[in-house]
């Protein structure tokens, strides 16, 4: 599988992003673009761990769901719109509720079931704020980001259409 | 002298590569005609968008290509 | 601090409970009241790992906040009442969500800021589902729970009184 | 011959302790009657409940009490 990204003239992937020093008007953003595995409870550990003025920390770890016949799940970004269009999504987060701190991880290429494929973290002094914002930033990434899946299935890949429930998702924010 | 064609998701098995260099032509209507008609149609559909050089633009935005230049079809995401 | 727990006739503490054997209608709950530190992040870890048919885990992990003039908080709890209540609530949040598993950890006793206090997860196969349990968990974890707690500022123990705001986010259950 | 009785939260600083053994008496009311009066009258505040062997009881449930009992006496949790 080639990755486009190699084409880019942007940001480079994988790296670490700081939402405060790029936008200017917010803090504390960690968002990265990775292609390769990572372990999202060591994330949510040190994300926890430096927000120690928050009180609640609320994560979802996506991961590829196994029995559905799927062998292995494909996740394809483009990089000059992936990376900046997740930058984006954490400072609305951050504009929207009064949080410490968000944290978005998304895998990119081959993943196999059980594999983690997305991480997104809100730590707030009041767990309400944390709960709407880790519900909120998941429904847009999956309705509105920059990733094309494809499955493989007896041995077949099977690109994925737009599911008319993330539409739905997405429209409880208003 | 080209233009660097990228395709994305199921265009990029309709393309049969995720890659494509063309010769420049000035707009993108000409590029997208001096493509095999069958790819051509599928990235003229209506919910395939563009990109150039990382830019999203708008069918009227018309921008006039040159050499190095990047154009992306990207058809409906599938989601994160 | 004494531990009231030494006088009941139920449950020992600090063990692992598991729903199913004792009530006989639910699967793949995991409830503990836990008297000693424990780390959150590597029991995501293990609840994750554990449900490879869960396209998504949100938890909620609540921590002892820094910077408020607290110096200790102490939750005591009563043991016959405070692990089957728990327990309870754990099977009731099963029945109303569809979910491939629940894990409630609650701490009791001293601890100081940047502690875990509470972790809660909801494992499912839609993502809703298992937003939407952790929340309610967490709200009726805050609202109704048997815990007493009190905070030591300045060097003098306070006992915290219930607060209205759980009383509110409990009533959006219905 | 005695009963075993447990403050929790801030009763525990009104009894000055988290546990008490006190004599049999049959009931809760006689209980509490012969204990300090301002202790008592914390007992007796209208939000605080009661657990006998660690089954919550009503006032009106009047349990008659045995050697070896345990009663608590619970005050408004403050959350997990």
């Amino acid at each position: 599988m080639r990755r486009f990204s190699r084409t880019a003239t942007r940001s480079p992937s994988c790296r670490r992003y700081r939402a405060a020093e790029a936008v200017g008007c917010e803090r504390h953003s960690d968002v990265r673009l990775l292609t390769s595995p990572f372990a999202p409870a060591e994330e949510i550990a040190s994300f926890a761990r430096a927000k120690p003025e928050s009180g609640g920390v609320v994560s979802f770890i996506g991961q590829v769901r196994e029995g559905d016949g799927v062998e292995a799940l494909e996740l394809q970004h483009y990089e000059p719109l992936t990376l900046p269009a997740m930058e984006k999504l954490a400072v609305s987060v951050h504009r929207r509720w009064d949080l410490d701190g968000v944290l978005i991880v998304h895998r990119s290429g081959v993943m196999v079931p059980g594999d983690p494929i997305v991480l997104v973290a809100a730590a707030a002094r009041h767990r309400r704020d944390a709960f709407a914002a880790a519900d909120f930033a998941m429904d847009h990434l999956k309705s509105e980001s920059w990733f094309w899946k494809r499955e493989k299935r007896g041995g077949e890949w099977h690109w994925i259409e737009p599911r008319e429930q993330d539409f739905d998702d997405i429209a409880r924010w208003g | 002298m080209s233009l660097n064609l990228v395709f994305l998701g199921r265009l990029e098995d309709v393309a049969g590569s995720g890659k494509l260099s063309v010769p420049v032509l000035p707009c993108i209507d000409a590029v997208i005609d001096s493509l095999d008609p069958s790819l051509g149609q599928a990235l003229k559909a209506p919910r395939v968008k563009l990109a150039v050089n990382g830019i999203l633009v708008q069918d009227t935005d018309a921008p006039v290509l040159k050499d190095g230049d990047e154009i992306a079809f990207l058809p409906p995401v599938s989601g994160g």
